[in-house]
């Protein structure tokens, strides 16, 4: 039955969704949308992305409120607000695709299946975390899973993800390498090095800068000299500026899939920046008091989930099988928070353990 | 007289060098209008306003070397890396630019700057936003580097520093901004170069650092009342200048040191300290300088883990003990 | 009477020596012309800027000279061809300005009126060099001639050079600070650190990059994603593009006097590509092979010492006027260089002198 | 067997590394067309291609950046950073990343790859351009610090390097580039972790690295020589992993040891070797460790200064001779 909508659902003109963001975000940049192909989402990959969004919103306010009650001991940095860019992001790869992120990376780790469990154990210091504790929350890590870590200087990992790129090309490999960073972040020189270098070597890589509005405190717009941190330095690299609606999940996807085409055959690396927002502050100890008046309020608006969903409903999913997701989600996520509780803490004898290849941390004999 | 923490200590210390000199001048990330994300400079804006007090992008070569280029030219900049670890960004500054200005240029270039930096682990926060940084900043000649373990060392160092014609590295503990002291009224100016022997003992020196100054003084506490060793504590505060003979003049005294570093193993800033007490206090020695670091490891996120990794007051008490019963 | 030539001299149209430019430079991106300004060089800033060209010409040929005589010890990094930046710069520079240089500085330092004495013997390794041998070639500095350095880690000097004009406007002093750096200094992060810095705090600087085609032994072009590795990263700044001809002194001249302008009175920083070419190799080592057969004899027909004279000739100033600047530059070449031989070398006390700013070395008591 | 040069040895190990195994790359700036600035890669793109050997941009913190994500995923790169001084551009990839990668991901990433860098003094090119850099990356665990001061050593501890699972920072010495030894033809593999005793001797024993090796061994001909002391000569060859074990056993024979260091002062390599002999050969030692280092400044450019500047041969020699008249 909701075939029958399905011409009318992939209509829903990408110009919409890009004035609603313009509404939303009313100081932003004007977003410049890449070429939307013919829609080839398709219905399952709707419900997947539409899965994905669910599962990392629960994950991450379950992290939330595992903080409040001093759960997680270190710091951590929530993508709430952010989900539409790694559900989009996420469903456009293929199995063994590589992902880089950073401290802000536990949506973009769970966008890849890595179990919940995992991820909220690392954030509360356990033994069944992904690490077992030794990175914590702002270097989640899971090889299998093609997460081949989060970083928490900033801009350090570009460089990395052209390296893993680069590995591709010269074995001849198929997967393609994609860097999420924010929009502080294309103000530190390894940005810049790194966008010069794959350009060059024409690196099967794509670099996306998830605009928040915000380093950590200070408004973006105040330390950059250019209105779109990405964009408006994709010229620098020869690239095309692609600025688009970071809480639409499908112009994610839809940006997201050529891009990744693109590297696949060869051609080089894309830059993208999603217009996005976070809900709650920078990390953990931050309260986000920085932001003016109603901001909040006009994004949520535009809030990711609800947002998808309504469209899937006015697609004609039916309400059951979406409601069926959430609980399943929730589900998940209780699961996982009783398993990270029941965890032990990590043992003593792994403190001195894999600092070199040989397993330990001998520097002498 | 008043009750104030090491964080609020940051703070008064540059609003007193700020308020004495208007070529004083602070940037870094967030430090302005948030106040710094350790929250260590709130007011400062409100003070001296938007063009003393600078937030900067994401840049830390724009920070490092802006401040270089201000104090070649006549300012004293204080700029602020967030954390420490992050000084490997724009290290280039710290290792080639710095120290090597003045004697390159035969004395014609000055570089009267302070580097604050949030250094040091306990937070829980993992291996690349927790690291001790002064054996890093040690190694290059031109720089210095001060470590303060105390509120009212915050603001005496801060000032000297300040106030010094050269680059200074000043390395404050993240576990410590909450920690209180006694602070005097008024303006505090401390002298760099100054180690300061915190308890006096007899039979052996604890040579401790930031972190590590208040878990020494437990550990003599615990080892005068538990085992009748008796510990002087030195609190290094400057490892360049090194106030070497404050630290030979104890050894000479209790011929027994430790060094106590929560740097990992390989060349901590102790290994300088030991080679220098094995050479010139040599014949003084009863037994071998003995190090007590975090093991050689990068640092661990998880809080049982990274307890266990630093060094503390149980095991300062279990090595001295032990040492000293051979 | 050669001022009766002045207005045609001043009419020299600027797309001419453009044109020339691109006929000699064949693959090299297209030149953009800044606005160029009512001509206002007049006579004595022309002699001026041919004293300094040929200044720089006959200092650095000097030291060519003196390397094959093995009385330069270590590396050296020459400027001859590209005297034409030297020159117009600091021709349009006032007293108190500040330069901030790279190790290919001699030129730089010599046009801020730094005796030539001074830097032949600092190559040299003499006491009589600019820095007693204490620096070397590649970190020429002379404050009171507003020359705060030559810097040889690529980069880093572009944030120094902030620095300068941040006191600047906050001391609301006038100065304005010129930082030069070659085309390979475009790709490394401190490069996009600096821009971005300069133009949000609306700094007094104005950035000179030389594009002499090359980083060291590697052309620009291969390493590069944009054709002009300055001019094309304007934008990412948000500054106009701006690539002019490097070897016509007066292009140079004309387009720099509006950047100081635009600094002073407090617009900001600019961002200018000056198209050069380097005759000699990298440095003192390199016998610069690898560039191909032809290039530098094409250089050389527009060489910038060259086509000045013909062009003050062309505008009537006597051949005698300037055999006679020619002949006193190679005086001052000459009796610095007997100086240099004369003078001793440094006294082993300054060996561990200025390393703090107490005069010594001492790090502990 | 044939005579070869240092430089010539760098060429030769890499080649044999990428013939061997496909998965070895190597990148640097200029040092595929142009063979690199010191000449020691000649022939390299002429043997293994351009996809194997690439010249990059002047972008540090790209090149080590880009070697660490290949190496993550299956390559096993030889990064090559001209100067040694310029690691302080790239250096959050030395002190952060590299490192820690391994550590922080519970043993999920693996980081095999190999850092070239060209360090040392002696070549006159002043303070940016003549670091000796050891000790600067001995500072954090989970890195390896190899300086081979032979052709011989040059390959078979480079192709230990590549055949390492852990990042190596390799560090060639500039002024030992034209220097000449007898090399075994075939293939050349050495073991990292291993000091080799280049002398045997009985009164002291000489620690050193990189160009101080020969300098040391001249030395000791002349103490031996002219003053009658007999010096063993310890090539350390291998800072991180250390071969501990052959330098206590030869100081636990001489009793007396001196380090022969390069860097400047404070917090050189020398310190750790001195703070680990004070420690545990205690006992053994009849005078305290004496380092022989540059002084704590900066490397000036000028010829006279520079050679002033350095350790050299009467200095060690000296220096010996005076402690052990003692
Ligand atoms: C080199 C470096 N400088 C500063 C920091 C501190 N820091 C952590 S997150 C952050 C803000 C990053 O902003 P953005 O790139 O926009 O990412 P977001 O946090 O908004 O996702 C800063 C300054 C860091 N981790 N590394
Ligand atoms: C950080 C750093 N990397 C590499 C070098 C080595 N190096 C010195 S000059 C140079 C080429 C610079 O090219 P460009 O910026 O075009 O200046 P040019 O020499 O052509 O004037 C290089 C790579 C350096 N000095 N610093
Ligand atoms: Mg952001
Ligand atoms: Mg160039």
């Amino acid at each position: 039955m909701r075939v029958a909508f399905g011409r009318v659902a992939f209509g829903v003109p990408v110009v919409d969704s890009v004035a609603e963001a313009d509404m939303a975000v009313k100081s932003s940049p004007k977003i410049v949308e890449s070429v939307v192909p013919e829609d080839d989402i398709g219905e399952a990959k709707r419900l997947e992305i539409y899965r994905l969004q669910v599962l990392l919103r629960e994950s991450e306010q379950r992290a939330y409120d595992l903080f409040l009650q001093n759960l997680v001991k270190g710091t951590s940095h929530l993508s709430l607000g952010q989900e539409a860019v790694a559900a989009g992001c996420a469903a456009a790869m293929r199995p063994g695709d590589l992902s880089f992120c950073t401290y802000r990376g536990h949506a973009h780790t769970l966008a890849r299946g890595v179990p919940v469990e995992k991820v909220l154990g690392e954030l509360m210091g356990r033994d069944i975390g992904l690490m077992r504790g030794k990175g914590g929350s702002m270097h989640l890590t899971s090889v299998e899973h093609g997460v081949m870590g989060s970083y928490a200087i900033i801009g350090s990992h570009l460089p990395i993800a052209c390296g893993a790129a680069w590995r591709a090309q010269y074995k001849k490999q198929s997967d393609v390498t994609t860097c999420f960073f924010g929009d502080g972040t294309t103000n530190i020189g390894a940005f810049h090095e790194a966008l010069n270098f794959a350009v060059i070597w024409k690196l099967p890589i794509v670099f996306v800068c998830e605009n928040n509005l915000y380093m950590e405190y200070t408004p973006i717009a105040d330390v950059t000299a250019v209105p779109s941190p990405a964009g408006d330095r994709a010229g620098a690299y020869g690239l095309p500026k692609i600025v688009i609606d970071g809480n639409d999940a499908d112009s994610v996807y839809r940006t997201m899939t050529p891009a990744y085409d693109k590297a696949r055959r060869g051609a080089g690396p894309s830059l993208i920046e999603c217009l996005t927002y976070r809900y709650s502050g920078h990390s953990r100890a931050d309260p986000a008091k920085y932001r003016p008046a109603g901001e909040l309020d006009r994004w949520k608006q535009r809030d990711p989930v609800k947002l998808y969903r309504e469209r899937l409903l006015g697609m004609g999913f039916p309400a059951g099988e979406l409601d069926a997701i959430d609980a399943e989600a929730r589900r998940i996520v209780d699961a996982a928070t009783e398993a990270c509780k029941a965890s032990p803490p990590p043992p003593a004898e792994i403190l001195l353990t894999d600092v070199y290849a040989d397993g330990g941390c001998s520097w002498r004999n | 007289m008043a009750e104030l923490t090491y964080r609020d200590a940051v703070a008064r210390g540059i609003a007193q060098e700020m308020a004495r000199d208007e070529d004083v001048v602070f940037l870094g990330e967030d430090v302005a209008k948030a106040g710094g994300v350790f929250k260590a400079t709130v007011g400062l804006l409100e003070q001296f306003g938007p063009l003393r007090v600078r937030d900067t992008p994401i840049s830390e070569q724009a920070i490092l070397g802006a401040a270089m280029g201000a104090a070649m030219t006549g300012l004293k900049p204080i700029a602020e890396i967030m954390f420490a670890d992050f000084l490997a960004v724009c290290y280039d500054y710290i290792a080639n630019e710095y120290p090597k200005s003045r004697y390159m240029s035969n004395g014609q270039v000055k570089c009267p700057l302070v580097v604050r930096v949030g250094s040091g682990g306990g937070a829980r926060f993992g291996a690349q936003h927790s690291q001790s940084v002064e054996n890093w900043c040690m190694q290059y000649p031109g720089i210095k580097v001060v470590a303060p373990s105390s509120p009212v060392d915050v603001i005496g160092l801060l000032a000297a520093s300040v106030r010094d014609p050269d680059p200074v590295i000043f390395v404050e503990h993240k576990s410590l901004y909450p920690v209180k002291g006694e602070v005097p009224d008024g303006e505090i100016v401390d002298t760099l170069g100054t180690a300061k022997i915190l308890r006096s003992g007899s039979d052996c020196t604890l040579i401790a650092l930031g972190l590590m100054v208040p878990r020494a003084l437990a550990a003599a506490d615990k080892l005068q009342s538990e085992h009748g060793i008796s510990c002087e504590v030195v609190d290094v505060r400057s490892l360049v200048p090194l106030d070497a003979q404050t630290i030979l003049g104890s050894v000479a005294r209790t011929h027994r040191a430790f060094t106590v570093e929560e740097n990992p193993r390989v060349l901590g800033w102790g290994a300088e300290i030991v080679s220098v007490i094995a050479d010139e206090s040599f014949y003084d020695l009863d037994g071998p300088v003995v190090r007590i670091t975090t093991p050689h490891i990068p640092l661990p996120a998880s809080d049982v883990l990274e307890d266990l990794a630093l060094p503390n007051v149980a095991r300062i008490t279990e090595t001295v003990r032990r040492a000293m019963s051979n």
